[in-house]
């Protein structure tokens, strides 16, 4: 197989990297950038969902836990903490790494398929009722209704420089230096053992263990990686809106990104990049539409109709009708 | 050619199924059944249906946890250990209806299976370092070869779900390939293709045997059996009623009994 | 007083209602293999169907229950049609999300047409009140209650006894093999969706009148009935009342000795134990291949 | 499979995607931005509210209310010859979409003014933001006694409330335990676990226990529960001389139904349920005898607020179901004295002004500040008598 295709022509990267960069300067507007910067956290979220839900095939409903515990210790650490803002981040990814990796192992050895993700699902329950519900109490700096007045990030390299992140400008940029590298590491993942594991257990577990494909391991690295970086991306969020509430693990938060991943189109990479970038950019989009005509509920119902159309017509996604409109093609050739 | 990495040694005996007794619920299925496998040996398991085939087939191969007894492979027991583990030993196997990853090309179905029989980490692969590229590229040559031998190569892109049967078939038998077995057990490899494809899939058999890999195979089709088989093993009612040279067989009794239930 | 009798009592009413919505799910699980996350919604649906035809057809409380039923099963013939059957031979993640929107849709429906003030359902039942004792509780509970389980049991005669039943069994069992013999898959899916579909609106005509009529009271119950179907094990519809009752007992038990806040998660607490010792269910036959597809 | 996106014709759509997404945002922005509404360039306040969810029946009177206000002013010419224009955002009750909300009408529709949420979480969340980007943030409807400690000289110079806080009705509460009108003394909580439910719960505790009465039990409950016999079974063990509720009108039906089912014939004294005809129609019988505590009742007899209750139904063709359409009205009349006062439309100038404004409410009260920016108007507590709300006490906050 031609490994090429995995990271792609350079001068594409190029143009891609350049557009991302002069984009929020066209558009000098905070509240634009604010929606963009959403668009690149989503775009991580979804991709480290789609490794596990997309690539391996095993639905998780635990992903906004994930990106609460990331976003809470974040935001907690910041808080009452003089550790440096990367060292935050870091370990607001490792954490729900951490705990990924012990469900992982408690729970893909002994059920499988949709009895997983009920288990994700009560995972994802019981995270938000201790974060609404029992940090308060034992926590300083947590309210019931989340953690408020976060200070802002500032990023120092001791010896050469100091600097806080205030205007939606600094995220943009900072984030974009998290997103761009995230991608071509997941784009690179994807091509290598692990990744065609992933996609061999997707689509046979049975023969793939035959073969002798450890799918175990294979299965809680990916699920891990996805908790690593949704809590990455939470970890993020806190100083961004210097707020985080329990709704970050609330029921609204897999339907959005199971939105973006499955009408996206699952185990693509292409798929949920554009399923993140629309969905998240059309309800924002959705305020400019004439208030009275286009109801809140309106909105509601439209959303889950058209994905539900989606799933219907193009059950891969977008991203799936790309990969088969180019496989058509080669296969031809 | 780089070697595939091996858990056991031994030679002689490849396989030895020492009292190997199977019970679902109340029903018997092995009744303490003993049979063996000398290297670059062809063997052939045969028996009317519900004798029993395919249960000593999963239990050998794993997906199936036999009730007693024990399955000795190179000297070792591997009676309870995990599938992909007897797999990377070197124990590989085909299923009767056929299973691929339909939704990865021909080369991507051999090279998944070929890497994971190579030594190297999730690292290693990312990070892609000089001896990872090696090791990748002879993967990549391994499959070409194998694609080349089985006459597969101008579908190597084409995802295995736009095969034909036929093709599938010998495809599966290519993945089973790829990974170096020192066993290589075949499920049915004939059942439900047309006599030009049987044709085709006994002359791979031979020239495999030929380069000296060890078979054994379950095979309805008699002809097949006869033509291909060095010994044959017969299965009746979850015991083994015979086991000898294919001219023995023939002319052994008790079988055409089980056979013909007279 | 000593309240644990009034306890149980809430339990075993709690019980009814998960268990009543779970074997629809079951029902379909088994059948089409889809985790139907739109059962909550068809439940609610219920509700709201029922609160309109007692609101302006005038029959009595019974029989305007059997038609809401009707319409109900009705409803989920189309949407069987709409949101299972194309994906029959897609993997199952695509009719959890199929199911998921169609439960999204229906929600911002009943939120355009009746707001999201909540509407109440009063039965001549649920005014009478009867205390045996320390237990005090309405005849419309005892209803509920004696409802449930008679729904449960013609379920399960159904399922067992009669033709189309055991072909819905069998298509639990193989798929494949239904074909070969010639039963119509779709069929029994969509027979399937339209009992659970029907059972989840006979929960709700049964509990709204002790409840108050909301568009989220859906997407709140159904996951209790997930839960349930976890416990009893997949497609497993003898187990589902049994582990219902289980449910809602431990639930009642808890916020009264424990706290109400952590009532909702030791549904979920209950069923993580429950798959941490028996991974196939508490009824779930465990499949003798070391690993099942 | 990975990478197929590096084919050109999906980059290519890519980006096409990304331009259309940024610069179409960009587009709409700049449309919207320009406002044809008047010759002269109107002055915009921003309204973050759950206009949809869980709240949205009484948001979206409020949201008339706030309508009613804007339109009686501008037919009045205008503040400083300017029309007003209002500029709602939904937020769904979701304390991260009351952020980006409040955001987007500060950055895109550069509103200097803004009424906040439903929910004090809501509120909590956006003060800081109100104060790094020196908007002014009019709360007119949550009580949680954080935000009144947190403002003026808390802190928070930008934040104004408009409404009681806690404090208020605890103490107009706390004053009647123990006389002929809440003969009861020991009491039981059941209030939704959100911060104002454990703010509220924390602040009646104080007070009452103050007063002498006693607490027999504190129970909180996930907001989206639909089941009450269990915490009632354990409040009707503990036998207390009433029920004090914190919830939602429909936690409050069920509560009310399963109580009665139960056979617990206690006093409920509910804060934050309006007692709204809504309520009525559908509670029935079961909310007779049911207490309520609110800045507002239509009930309250004066001609400033029969006078608003009359304009409020022919502008909605609704009956207000609680206080919040009232507590708008009036703080868009607040507000646009203030400006009127500050002679121009500047944030700082209005702040200031603000603070010295003292105007009459509807209810008997006056709008006027203390040095935590917090307006004490009247507090009521009404009960229901055969389907009628009769006002028990009122007084100051």
């Amino acid at each position: 197989m031609n490994r090429i295709h995995s990271l792609g022509h350079r001068s594409i990267w190029l143009i891609i990297i350049v557009l991302s960069f002069l984009l929020p300067l066209a558009l000098q507007l905070g509240y634009i950038q604010h929606i963009m910067i959403m668009a690149m956290v989503y775009i991580i979220l979804t991709l480290s969902l789609n490794l596990i839900a997309g690539n391996t095939g095993y639905v998780s409903f635990a992903h906004p836990a994930f990106y609460a515990i990331g976003a809470y210790t974040s935001g907690i650490l910041l808080k009452t903490s003089a550790i440096p803002f990367l060292g935050i981040l870091l370990f607001s990814g490792i954490l729900p790494m951490a705990i990924s990796i012990a469900l992982g192992y408690l729970f893909f050895s002994r059920v499988r398929g949709f009895a997983f993700a009920m288990t994700t699902l009560a995972f994802n329950a019981i995270a938000g009722l201790i974060l609404s519900s029992v940090l308060p109490n034992i926590v300083k700096g947590v309210e019931f209704q989340g953690v408020y007045a976060i200070p802002r990030a500032t990023i120092s390299i001791p010896p050469l420089f100091t600097f806080t992140l205030t205007s939606n400008i600094h995220y943009y940029y900072f984030l974009l230096c998290i997103t761009l590298p995230f991608i071509g590491l997941m784009s690179r993942l994807m091509s290598t053992k692990v990744g065609r594991a992933l996609t061999a257990i997707r689509e046979n577990e049975l023969l793939a263990e035959a073969l002798g494909i450890n799918t175990l391991n294979n299965k809680v690295l990916a699920f891990a990686i996805g908790a690593f970086f949704a809590g990455i991306a939470g970890g993020f969020l806190a100083p961004y809106i210097t707020f985080v509430s329990p709704d970050l693990a609330s029921a609204y938060y897999w339907v959005l990104f199971f939105t973006m991943l499955f009408a996206g189109g699952p185990g693509t990479l292409i798929g949920p990049i554009i399923g993140a970038t629309v969905f998240s950019v059309l309800p924002e989009l959705l305020r400019f539409a004439p208030g009275v005509s286009f109801t809140p509920e309106l909105r509601q119902a439209l959303f889950g109709l058209s994905l539900l159309l989606i799933i219907i017509l193009i059950p891969d996604g977008i991203g799936g009708k790309i990969k088969e409109i180019i496989y058509r093609r080669r296969a031809r050739a | 050619m780089v070697k595939s990495k091996r858990l056991f040694t031994g030679d002689g005996l490849v396989l030895e199924v020492v009292n190997l007794t199977k019970k679902f619920g109340g029903i018997t299925a092995l009744d303490n059944v003993s049979m063996n496998v000398q290297e670059k040996e062809l063997v052939a398991l045969i028996g009317p249906n519900g004798s029993g085939k395919s249960t000593l087939f999963n239990c050998i191969s794993g997906l199936l946890s036999p009730s007693s007894g024990q399955i000795l492979f190179c000297g070792k027991n591997i009676t309870h250990m995990p599938v992909h583990e007897r797999t990377l030993g070197g124990l590989s196997r085909t299923f009767q209806l056929v299973e691929l990853f339909d939704n990865m090309t021909s080369m991507e179905n051999l090279i998944v299976t070929a890497e994971h029989h190579k030594h190297y980490g999730f690292l290693g692969s990312f990070l892609r370092t000089r001896k990872v590229k090696a090791i990748e590229k002879t993967c990549e040559e391994e499959a070409h070869r194998l694609l080349d031998f089985l006459g597969l190569s101008p579908l190597a892109n084409r995802y295995a779900k736009d095969l034909s049967y036929g093709q599938r078939k010998l495809l599966q038998i290519g993945v089973g390939l790829v990974s170096h077995p020192r066993l290589l057990l075949l499920d049915e490899p004939t059942a439900a293709v047309n006599p030009t494809m049987i044709k085709q899939i006994k002359e791979y058999l031979l020239k495999l045997h030929k380069a000296g890999l060890t078979i054994l195979f379950v095979e309805h089709e008699m002809s097949v059996v006869m033509d291909l088989a060095e010994r044959v093993i017969v299965l009746s009612r979850g015991t083994k009623i015979a086991d000898g040279t294919p001219g023995e067989i023939q002319k052994n009794e008790s079988v055409l009994e089980a056979y013909l239930g007279v | 007083m000593d309240p644990i009798w009034q306890i149980l009592v809430n339990g075993v009413g709690l019980g009814a209602v998960y268990g009543l919505v779970a074997v629809g799910i079951q029902l379909i699980i088994g059948v089409s293999g889809v985790p139907n996350f739109a059962n909550g919604q068809f439940y609610m649906l219920g509700g709201y169907v029922l609160f309109l035809i007692l609101g302006f057809v005038g029959i009595g409380y019974f029989p305007s229950l059997f038609l809401c039923i009707l319409i109900l099963a009705g409803i989920g013939a189309i949407a069987e049609r709409i949101s299972i059957r194309p994906l029959m031979e897609r993997p199952r993640s695509a009719g959890l999300i199929s199911t998921l929107a169609l439960g999204m849709f229906i929600e911002g429906l009943i939120l355009i047409l009746f707001t999201a003030e909540p509407k109440t359902i009063n039965t001549p039942y649920s005014g009478i009140i009867l205390s045996i004792g320390d237990v005090s509780l309405s005849v419309q509970r005892i209803i509920m209650a004696v409802g449930g389980v008679g729904a449960f049991v013609l379920a399960d005669f159904f399922v067992r006894k009669t033709k189309v039943g055991k072909g819905l069994r069998a298509m639990s069992q193989n798929k494949q093999a239904c074909r070969i013999f010639g039963i119509d898959i779709f069929k029994m899916s969509r027979i399937a969706f339209m009992l659970g579909v029907a059972l989840a609106a006979f929960a709700a005509g049964l509990v709204v009148p002790l409840f108050a009529l909301s568009p989220f009271m859906g997407s709140f119950i159904i996951f209790k009935a997930f839960a349930v179907v976890i416990i009893a094990g997949i497609g497993e519809i003898r187990g589902v009342m049994f582990a219902a009752l289980l449910v809602g007992l431990t639930e009642s038990l808890a916020s009264f000795y424990i706290d109400p806040l952590f009532r909702d998660v030791t549904a979920f607490l209950f069923m993580i134990c429950v798959l941490l010792i028996r991974p196939q269910g508490i009824f779930g036959e465990k499949s003798d291949l070391l690993f099942a597809k | 499979m990975p990478g197929n996106w590096t084919n050109p014709k999906v980059i290519a759509a890519m980006i096409v995607v990304v331009l259309l997404i940024g610069f179409g945002t960009g587009y709409l922005t700049a449309t919207y931005t320009i406002q044809p509404t008047s010759s002269k360039q109107p002055i915009s306040i921003g309204l973050v509210l759950g206009l949809s969810g869980r709240y949205s029946y009484g948001a979206q009177q409020a949201l008339s209310g706030a309508r009613m206000a804007i339109q009686e002013i501008n037919d009045g010419g205008g503040v400083l010859g300017r029309p007003l224009e209002l500029i709602a955002e939904d937020d769904r009750g979701v304390v991260a979409d009351t952020v980006s909300g409040a955001n987007k009408l500060i950055d895109v529709n550069g509103v200097h003014y803004l009424l906040s949420t439903g929910a004090s979480g809501g509120t909590l969340a956006i003060m800081p933001i109100a104060l790094e980007k020196k908007v002014v943030l009019l709360n007119f409807m949550t009580s949680s006694p954080a935000i009144t400690n947190q403002s003026g000289i808390g802190g928070n110079p930008w934040t104004f409330t408009l409404c009681p806080d806690e404090f208020a009705y605890a103490r107009a509460f706390a004053s009647l335990v123990n006389t002929s009108e809440i003969p009861a003394n020991s009491f039981s909580f059941l209030a939704y676990d959100m911060a104002w439910g454990r703010d509220a719960c924390a602040a009646y505790v104080q007070y009452i226990e103050a007063a002498g009465g006693t607490i027999t039990s504190t129970n909180f409950y996930d907001p989206a529960s639909t089941e009450f016999t269990t915490i009632l079974t354990k409040i009707k063990a503990e036998n207390p001389g009433g029920i004090i509720t914190m919830t939602t009108t429909e936690s409050l039906l069920i509560i009310l139904k399963q109580a009665n089912e139960l056979g617990i014939t206690l006093p409920v004294y509910n804060r934050a349920v309006g007692l709204g005809p809504a309520l009525i129609a559908s509670g029935g019988n079961l909310t007779e005898g049911l207490y309520g505590m609110d800045p507002w009742y239509a009930v309250v007899n004066t001609t400033a607020n029969t006078e608003f209750l009359q304009k409020f139904k022919l502008f909605s063709g609704t009956v207000p179901e609680q206080y919040w359409p009232w507590s708008a009205y009036e703080t868009i009349h607040a507000l646009g004295e203030a400006i009127q006062k500050a002679g121009s439309d500047d944030a700082e100038a209005v702040r200031t002004a603000l603070t010295t404004i003292d105007m009459p409410s509807a209810t008997g009260g006056s709008i006027k500040f203390d040095e935590h920016n917090a307006a004490h108007n009247y507090v009521f507590i009404a009960k229901i008598r055969n389907q009628q709300v009769t006002i028990v006490t009122q007084g100051p906050g």
